[in-house]
Parts: C-alpha cells; structure tokens; sequence
C-alpha cells in the first residue's frame, strides 16, 4: 500500500531527523547530568530561533514520518484500508504535529 | 452421475497440456487467430509447473552456422534415429527450430549461455556432430518454460488448471472430434468443453517403468484417449532409457530421477557391486557411449548380480577430485545431497530410467490427425524421432511442432461455422470409464502400480524377448482386471489424487499392452528397442514402423514401410567434402 | 531415527469450510525419505482423500512447496530427518495463498501479481530478426543472472510476513522478476517496469525483513533485488537517469 | 497451538527479521510515545510548577525508566533505520547477510550504551 511517493517522504523525513536526533540526545545525555528542571530546559531554548527551527522541522518531520509509518502498520497488522486509512494517517499526523508544535512554542517563545 | 451431471464449457480452441507444445501453440494461435477468437488452455496440474518440458535439463538442439547446417542436423536426427523417422517431419523439425530459438531469445526473452564475444553458446550432445545444443545452464527447462508461461499468463488465454482430459468426444457419425470430456480435479466435477479445433499435447510420459524420470503427472493419458478415439498410433514399442536415474529405494519419489548425462562425459565411472568398471566390456567407449548402449550395459550388470539388495551400479566421480565436482555440478551435487548422498565424494547408485517416449499418434508435418478437428504435437505425436530421440531434439519437437499447430488451428477454423455436437453415446461411455471405480469398494491403488512397473521393467524393459514380452502381456490383463475391481472412496471426489491415481493406473495399463505387443511385432532391434532374441538391426532400406489401433477392443499391430522421401539408407545430403564430424575430440 | 515411524500431523480442510482440522498419522520411517514421501504415504496407505500437489519431484517445477514445521519448503527436496522434531513433523499448506484442499493451495494470487509486476519480457525484436550478442560481463548481465533461476515455487512469498499482511503486495518472487528484466538487456519495458514496481502494491511496502531471501530453496537473494528496484525508482523520483536510452549498446549488434 | 507457535517462531528466528520487528516496534512505540513527550514539555506554558514536579518525579526510577526508554528507543529506531536505508540505496554484493547483522549488532550496542549512560 505504499508507493513510491510516500516512501520517500518517510526516507526523506527520516534523514531530516537522524542529525536532529543525535543533537537531541547527546544534548539530552549532557543535560541530565545533573537531573533535569524546568528553568533548564527553558534556559536553553527560550527565545532562541536556532532551537526553535531545530525542534520545529523536527517536529514536522516526526509528524509526517511516524504517520506513514503508523499508516502501514494499521494496515498490515489491523487491516484498515482504503479511504479510511488516509483519514487515519492524516489524523495521527495532525495529532503529532499539532501536540509537537505546542511543545516546541512551549519551550522556545512562549 | 449422470450426463446431465457435465458442466458444458464451449471454445474456440482448445489446448491439452502446458509443455514446451501446449504454451507455444497457445502462443502462436493467439498470434495467428482472427481477434475475438476463444483459446482456452487445459493441464492436469498447474499452467508451466508440470510436464518435462520444464525438466529439460541439457538442451535444445538447433543448427544455427559456424558450419553446422538443418543438413547435418537432419542426418544425425534420421540417423540417430536408425532411419526410422518420417522424415518430413524430421525435416521440419530441423528447419523450423531455427526459427523458434529465434522467437525464444527475441520475443520470449529467454536467457540462454552466451560464448565470450556473445554469441549463443552451443554444445554437443551424444550422437551429434556438431556443437549444437543450445542451453541455459543445466536448467534449459525451466528458463524455457518459465519464460513461455509468463507471456501465456499475461495473454488473457482462458486458464483451465487441474483439469484432466479423460475422453475424446467425436460427433455422433464419427467424422469429426466435438469436444473433450475433462474432470475438474479441484472439485471432482466433470466438464465437457467443446472446441472447433483441439491440440492434445499431454506429452506422453513412459511412466509404467518401475524406474522414469518423467514428471507425476505424465501417465500417458492423451495416447490411452487418442487410442480409444480409433487413432493409429506408431513407433509404440520405442521407449528411452537414460542410463543413470538414481535409485534411492522404492519408498521415494526421488528414485528413478535423473542424474545428468554430464556426469559421464566429465569422466564420471559407472562400477559394479563387485567394484569393477565394466561399461569397457559392452563398447570402446566406455561410459561415453550413447545413451542405449550404457543403458543396456547397465541393465545386462544388473542381470549378472542376482542380489535383490544390489540392485544398480554405481557412478563414481570422487576421483575427479569431489572439490571440482561439487563446483562443476552443483545442482546435481545439492540435489544428492538433499536427498542423503553424497556425489562429490561417494559413489551413488543407479539405473537405467525410463525417460521418453518415441512413439505417438501418427500426425502429418502440420500436426493434422486421421480425426478432423484433433492436432497433436509434442511427445504425444509420433514419427520425428523414429527409434531413437537424440539429446536435446526433445524440447526442439515440442516448441516447433506446438507453434505449428497453433497457427494450423487458428487457419483451420476460419472455415468452420460452428461447434459440433457430441455423440452423447460415447460421452456416457468415457463417463462410465471414469466413475468406474467410485461404486466399487475402496482399496489401496498403489501396489497394483507397483506390479505393473515391475513386471514393464522386467519383460518389457531395456532388453526384451518374445517369451519375455509374452509374460509381460499376461501380467498387464491381469493387472488391468483387477484395476477394475478397485474401488475408490468417493466420499470427497475434490482433489482426490487416489481417483486419479487409479485413471492414471487405466491409462497406462491400456498403452502398456500396445507397447508390448508392437514391442513383439518389431522382430529386430532398432535404437531404443532390443531384443535379445533378434540382435540384428535388419536392413535399414527395407525399414518398417509399426502401426497400432484398437479394432474392436483389440490392440492390433501391422507395419508399414518407411518413406525414405528425403533421403535414402546410405545416402546423406550432405555434401561430398563434409566432414563426418564437426565437434572437436578431446 | 530412534523409533520406526514418525508422528506425522497434517492440517486439512479446505478454505471455504470451517473444517479446518489437523490429523496425526503414524508413518513408516525409510531411509531416503523426504517430506513429499512421507506426504504420499499417507495419501497412498492411509488416508486415500489426502490433497496435495507435485510435479517434477526434483526442485524443478516449484509445485510441492508446504509449510514444514512452520518453514515454508519444497516438500520433495527436503529429507525427512532434516526436520523431524522428536520423530514428529507438522505439515501444513503453504502460507499466503488461498487453501484450495488440505495441502493443495491456489497459487493464481501470486502468479498474478508475477505478470502485474510486468514479470513479462517485453519485445523489441522479433523472430525475423538475428540473434543478438550479449556481453555475459558486463554488470547488467549478472544482475539479471543473479535471479533468473526462480522456478516460481512461492517459498519467499510464503516466509514474507509482508505479504501476510498486505494484500497488494507484489511480493519477493515477482519483484525480482522485475528486478531481472530491469537489467536485462534485451527487455525493453524500463518504463512500465518501473510504473508497476512503484506503484500501490510495488517494492517500497518491502520492509527488508529478508525471510525470502533466507528461505529461497535455491539461494536466490530475492530482497537484494529489491533493494535495487527501490534504487532505481528513487533514481527516476529524483529525475536522475531518465527512462531510454539507458540500455542500448550492449544487446544490438 | 504450542505447536503453532513453535512453528512461527522457527519460521522467523533470523537477524533480519528480528532487526525488523525490533524497528518497527520501536518506531510503533515512539510514535506512542511521543504524543506523551509533547504533552509533558507544553505544560512549560500552561503550568510550570506541573512540569516541575514531573521533572522531579524523574528522579523516581519509574519515570526515569520511562524517559530513558524513549532515548533508547528513538537511538535503537534511528540506527535501524539508517541500517534500513543502508541496506536499501547502497548496493550490497556477496556477504551482505552477515555485514547487516553486524550493523545492527552495532547500532544496539551504542543504543545501549546511551541508555546506560542516561541511567
Ligand atoms: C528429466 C528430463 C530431462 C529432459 N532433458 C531434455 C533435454 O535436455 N533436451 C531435450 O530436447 N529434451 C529433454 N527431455 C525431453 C523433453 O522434456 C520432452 O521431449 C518435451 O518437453 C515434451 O514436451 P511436451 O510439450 O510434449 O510435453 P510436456 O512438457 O511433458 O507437457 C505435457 C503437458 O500435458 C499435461 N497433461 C498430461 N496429461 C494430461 C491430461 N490428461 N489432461 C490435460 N493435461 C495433461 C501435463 O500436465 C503437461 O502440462 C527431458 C525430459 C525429462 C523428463
Ligand atoms: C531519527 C531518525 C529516524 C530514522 C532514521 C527513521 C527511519 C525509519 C525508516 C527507514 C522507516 C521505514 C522502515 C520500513 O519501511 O521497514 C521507519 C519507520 C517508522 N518510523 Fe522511523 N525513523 C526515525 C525516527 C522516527 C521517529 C521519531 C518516530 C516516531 C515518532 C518514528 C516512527 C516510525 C514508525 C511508526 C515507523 C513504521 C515502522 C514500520 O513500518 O515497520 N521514526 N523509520
Ligand atoms: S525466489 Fe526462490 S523461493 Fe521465491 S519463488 Fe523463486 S525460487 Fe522460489
Ligand atoms: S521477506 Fe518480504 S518484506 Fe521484503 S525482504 Fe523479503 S519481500
Ligand atoms: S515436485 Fe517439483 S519442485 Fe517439488
């Protein structure tokens, strides 16, 4: 059920975040060191474009990436398909990208 | 059941059988065909995945320059076949495989062994005289009918799988063929399709043999119907044995497979139980005489060893050192050793294994039969080999004479305006034949089979004599007579293989007596045919083919001269200068 | 073998029913026995309504293929001690397809999906035309070599979990198919190749779970091959190679 | 049905397939919890003392687990995938089979090390 066009938006996407990702964990890995707090977090980020762009194309990637993925596992494991499949993968990606997108406002500008 | 009980089915063509005959001819009269024509294609098993065509492991034997010409080609076929063959047809043959290998490498797409500068890689089989035979490895078979099965498959061919012809259906004045009685062996139903022009190309198969290669499905049902049909039938008493099938004891169906012709050419030794080399004593060369000659060689070993526990030989390729040979012959290496022997570094025993099948029904050079309305090419057809099929003309008949039918059907019926009715008299007939054995009380098939490959084996086998071949007739009656006393269980006719077993078991018993008794008719020995009783070929000039046919309910046999019309005993055409041979001696 | 027969348990039924049942048959234990003989030993002494399919018996027709204790295999090149399990054996039709009887099943859906994913030469020539040459070293040629041995037998499709759960997908047999004609020089369908192999039921639902390429009885290396569809379809996403011209050379001369 | 599944376990018991259920599992579970990520780190706006206590909570090996479980995963899923694509775009020749199961020999070794680093 997947063709061409959603496989490489899942590659794509998946490329986009590996870089990402790393940051991601080494910062994180670093950070907890010392145990983790709201002002730290915030520290780094709030007001900072930089990590708002970081987090926000990550988010975005996430988004599309796990929705497609999500959307083959519904259908080889449940069975969901047709239109109602699309549906479901738009709707995890909205759901995905719109609790991200609050987040990433969370921390960076808000 | 009752005739009200068949499915009716009508087409246009129909076709028996998906070997190299039945893909090609469903090919070509798609081809040749006027648009809106209705072909439909009928095999026992599945379309492509039964039938030896697919087995083919050596090659296809074409004439295609490099100073190889159809002449030579032609004489080493007339010759291979001890100037028995009909020659038209053998000349056909010759001819028209040029252009099939054309249309199988340009149109098929198959993907034969090249030289280095690219050209067809071509090698010789025993008994030819030129580097001829055209291969895909050692899988010419399955690159063949692989690639055949994909185009039939894309081409909206109507697809009858496991459906199993059981009866030729003739108008009721017997002029022509209506239809073909077949049962769906998915459902156990009977179905009568009928057809403005059928090809049966059900491949013959010579599996009475205690020991064949080959494939399950291959019980000479088309021969046993085309027989019933009132067909002549020729050249019945030629049966080929290739000399080493493996024999793995009588409980797998592994035995009677065939273990490659390479193997002895490469150096492989045949040993008796004593351990001696003894193929030396039966001709000058040794294991790499034809196919016959060591056939009979082994068969004559394994008369002087009265152990039944030491039934075959043995081949032996260790002492080419077992690296080289797993490398060289993998596949046969892996297939032994799936099997549980070890070639490479063992020796494996054989035997002699029935393997193909000359004779048929008598066809003219456009695959037309005595019955209008029936073709026939393929193994099923009789008269391109005469006594003996070279290495690699099998698949050659096969693809050349399928294509030709395909295109004579599809010009045939343009003059025929509609389908024929059927003579219901004998659709009950082949009804009753087939239902026979579903009210009578169910017993085991198998051992009755059993009895009956033992005894072609024995009396009827590699070499056969008037007393011997006698014997062998009593003991086919009377395994046919209590075939008819067998009963099935016919609580779940669906996919029922022990019904079928026991169709298959009728259609050989029925072509196990014509062979013997044209076996007893051929008073010499010719090719595939031996009798110790009449060593002697006879003249090849007064050569005569033998013609059998139910009459009545009696097999009889006459002989009939062979046409020399294209070439006499003696002669070649060949010019003067020609070389006797072109392959180099190594 | 320590005792003289094996616990043979076979899975019957056919697909529309809801009789699905397995039995177990005591059978008779031989040397040079493999699973299609231990298969026919039931049909043939036991139970005589037994269903199954074979052929060539000798790994060449691919129609023997059945689930082996869970292994999908080609019956009649497998011996029997190479998978009894304390003398026991569980046999059932192979996986994937539609069970037409017992250990009989349909295999239409999967040669289907062979001729959707173009698995058919496509011509440029004819037989009029000379026999062309092929360059046998060139890397084209070995990549096509590499898969020209399937005979078809639906072992991978059988293994691939893929299949199991997709309905539309082409599967491993018939991509490599595609696979092979891509570089053979003499097809001459590069783009519907490409269109069929991208598509819906196409290579990129592979998740390179590569059971096919384990299980393939012949060594093939079906996953491999499409991986090298998946390359080819990105090459023509991204616009790079475009379509013709890309194969001459090497097949006219 | 011990049988059964004694069957299907023989059926798959291969790096391969093992690699890709591991991915795909991972990707299923970070796709669950990630939504959980988001909601935890919004609270930053709409309830900072929430969120601290939370990140407090973290010292609780429970949460801890469970944070540290999402780094794992996202590591373990990460170099699966790129595994994946490896395996995919770079045209593999011989010996493949081993070389991927190597790979992803290594990618849970460093995924493993991160983890227990984080704890
Ligand atoms: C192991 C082996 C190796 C061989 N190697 C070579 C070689 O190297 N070179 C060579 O030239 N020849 C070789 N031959 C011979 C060659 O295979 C045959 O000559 C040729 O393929 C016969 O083709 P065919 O189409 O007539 O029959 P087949 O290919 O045998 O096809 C017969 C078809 O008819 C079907 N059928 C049978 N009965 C019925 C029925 N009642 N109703 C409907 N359908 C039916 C079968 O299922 C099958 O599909 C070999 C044969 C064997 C067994
Ligand atoms: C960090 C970099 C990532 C890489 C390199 C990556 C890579 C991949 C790849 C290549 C696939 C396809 C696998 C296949 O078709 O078999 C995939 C599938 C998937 N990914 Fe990711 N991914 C990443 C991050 C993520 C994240 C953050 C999520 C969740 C939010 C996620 C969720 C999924 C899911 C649910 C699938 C489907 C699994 C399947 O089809 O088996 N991935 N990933
Ligand atoms: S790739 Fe292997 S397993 Fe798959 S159909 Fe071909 S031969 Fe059978
Ligand atoms: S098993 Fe299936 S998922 Fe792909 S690698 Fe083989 S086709
Ligand atoms: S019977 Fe032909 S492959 Fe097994």
């Amino acid at each position: 059920m997947l063709d061409l066009r959603l496989y490489m938006l899942q590659r794509i996407t998946a490329l986009l975040m590996a870089p990402l990702v790393l940051v991601h964990l080494i910062i994180m890995i670093y950070a907890i060191q010392g145990g983790l707090s709201t002002a730290e977090i915030l520290g780094r980020t709030q007001g900072s474009l930089i990590w708002f762009l970081f987090y926000g194309t990550f988010i975005i990637a996430a988004a599309i990436h796990s929705a497609i993925g999500l959307r083959t596992i519904a259908f080889e494991w449940i069975g969901i398909k047709g239109p109602l499949l699309t549906v479901f993968m738009l709707a995890v990606g909205l759901t995905l990208f719109l609790l991200g997108a609050r987040a990433v406002w969370a921390v960076t500008y808000a | 059941m009752q005739l009200t009980d068949i499915e009716r089915h009508d087409t246009d063509i129909l076709i028996l059988g998906s070997g190299g005959a039945g893909l090609f001819a469903a090919l070509h009269a798609q081809q040749s065909a006027d648009a809106g024509t209705k072909i439909t294609l009928a095999v026992k098993g599945l379309i492509g995945k039964c039938g030896c065509t697919r087995m083919v492991q050596g090659g296809y034997n074409v004439a295609l320059g490099g100073g190889d010409t159809v002449e030579r080609h032609f004489m080493d076929t007339i010759e291979g076949g001890k100037w028995l063959p009909d020659q038209d047809m053998a000349w056909r043959l010759c001819e028209q495989a040029v252009v099939r290998i054309r249309e199988l490498e340009n149109e098929i797409g198959c993907f034969f062994d090249r030289n280095a500068d690219g050209t067809l890689h071509q090698k010789a089989f025993a008994g030819q005289t030129a580097d001829r035979t055209v291969h895909k490895g050692d899988l010419t078979g399955i690159e063949i009918i692989n690639r055949l099965m994909e185009k039939v498959l894309a081409s909206g061919v109507e697809k009858m799988q496991e459906h199993r012809a059981i009866g030729l259906i003739p108008t009721a004045d017997g002029s022509a063929l209506a239809g073909v009685l077949m049962i769906d062996m998915r459902t156990g139903k009977f179905r009568l399709v009928r057809a403005k022009a059928v090809l049966m190309a059900t491949g013959g198969g010579p599996t009475m043999y205690k020991y064949h290669t080959p494939s399950g499905d291959k019980t000479m049902d088309g021969l046993a119907m085309a027989l019933r049909a009132g067909l002549p039938l020729r050249d019945m008493e030629m049966v080929q044995f290739h000399p080493t099938g493996l024999l793995a004891g009588e409980h797998t169906r592994m035995t009677g497979t065939v273990l490659e012709e390479g193997l002895r050419g490469a150096g492989g030794q045949l040993i008796n139980h004593s351990g001696q080399r003894f193929m030396f004593d039966y001709d000058d060369k040794g294991e790499r005489a034809t196919r016959d000659v060591v056939s009979r060689g082994i068969y004559a070993e394994m008369r002087k060893n009265n152990n039944p526990e030491n039934e075959g030989v043995f081949i032996s390729m260790s002492h080419l050192g077992p690296d080289s040979v797993r490398q060289k012959f993998k596949g046969m290496v892996k297939r032994c050793a799936d099997s549980g022997f070890d070639l490479a570094g063992d020796k494996v025993e054989v035997v002699p294994t029935a393997h193909y099948f000359m004779g048929g029904v008598i066809v003219d050079v456009n695959t037309r039969t005595a019955l209008e309305g029936l073709y026939v090419a393929g193994e099923d057809a009789g008269g391109a080999h005469g006594s003996n099929r070279l290495g690699g003309n099998g698949v050659a008949n096969s693809t050349v004479y399928g294509g030709i039918a395909g295109d004579t059907m599809a010009a045939d019926i343009r003059s025929i305006k509609s389908l024929r009715e059927p003579d219901n008299a004998i659709l009950e007939e082949e009804l009753a034949r087939a239902i026979h054995p579903l009210s009578r009380k169910p017993q085991l098939v198998l051992p009755l089979r059993k009895q009956l490959q033992e005894l072609m084996w024995d009396d009827v086998g590699v070499i056969r004599t008037k007393s011997g071949m006698q014997q062998g007739l009593a003991g086919i009656k009377n395994v046919s007579d209590t075939l008819m006393e067998i009963g099935v269980d016919d609580s779940n006719l669906a996919f029922n293989l022990t019904w079928h077993d026991w169709l298959n078991l009728r259609s050989l018993c029925d072509i196990s007596e014509v062979v013997t008794k044209a076996g007893l008719a051929r008073e010499n020995s010719r090719g595939a045919h031996h009798r110790s009783d009449f060593p002697d070929s006879g003249q090849m000039q007064d050569s005569e083919f033998t013609v059998a046919r139910l009459e009545g309910d009696k097999v009889t046999v006459n002989r009939e001269p062979v046409q020399f019309t294209l070439v006499r005993p003696g002669e070649t055409l060949l010019p003067a200068d020609a070389p006797d041979t072109l392959v180099a001696t190594v | 073998m320590s005792s003289n027969t094996i616990a043979v348990t076979v899975h019957r039924g056919s697909g529309t029913s809801k009789e699905l049942r397995t039995e177990t048959f005591d059978v008779p234990a031989y040397d040079n026995q493999t699973v299609l003989d231990v298969v026919s030993w039931i049909q043939q002494h036991a139970d005589p309504t037994l269903s199954y399919r074979f052929a060539c018996r000798v790994g060449m027709c691919g129609s023997c293929a059945m689930m082996v204790n869970g292994v999908p295999r080609w019956t009649c090149r497998t011996h029997i001690s190479k998978v009894l399990l304390d003398n026991t054996v569980e046999i059932a039709p192979l996986r994937n397809l539609p069970v037409i009887k017992d250990l009989a099943v349909d295999m239409d859906p999967f040669f289907d999906k062979w001729v959707a994913a173009e698995g058919v030469h496509h011509t440029a020539v004819t037989r009029d035309d000379p026999i062309r040459e092929i360059d046998t070293s060139g890397e084209s040629r070995q990549q096509a070599d590499a898969g020209i041995e399937c005979i078809n037998c639906s072992v991978c499709f059988a293994a691939c979990d893929t299949v199991a759960g997709n309905a539309d997908y082409l599967g491993p047999a018939a991509l490599q198919r595609a696979w092979t004609l891509l570089n053979d020089t003499k097809d001459d369908g590069r783009e519907k190749i490409l269109a069929a192999v991208s598509g819906k039921g196409g290579c990129h639902n592979c998740h390179s779970m590569g059971s096919c390429t384990v299980y393939c009885p012949n060594e093939l290396d079906p996953m491999s091959a499409i991986a090298g569809l998946k390359r080819e379809t990105m090459k023509q996403f991204f616009g790079g190679r475009k379509s013709t011209a890309t194969k001459q050379g090497q097949g006219d001369a | 049905m011990g049988g059964y599944l004694r069957m299907k376990a023989l059926a798959r018991s291969h790096p391969l397939w093992l690699a890709y259920i591991l991915h795909r599992v991972s990707g299923l579970l970070l796709a669950l919890f990630l939504p959980v990520h988001f909601w935890v780190l919004s609270m930053a706006i709409t309830n900072p003392q929430g969120l601290d206590t939370l990140l407090l909570l973290t010292d609780s090996v429970a949460v801890k687990l469970a944070e540290f479980g999402l780094v794992f995963l996202l590591a373990v899923h990460m170099f699966g995938g790129l595994r994946v694509m490896a395996l995919e775009w770079l045209p593999w020749t011989g010996s493949q089979k081993t070389l991927i199961a190597l790979v992803s020999a290594v990618s849970f070794f460093i995924a493993t090390l991160f983890f227990l680093r984080a704890v």
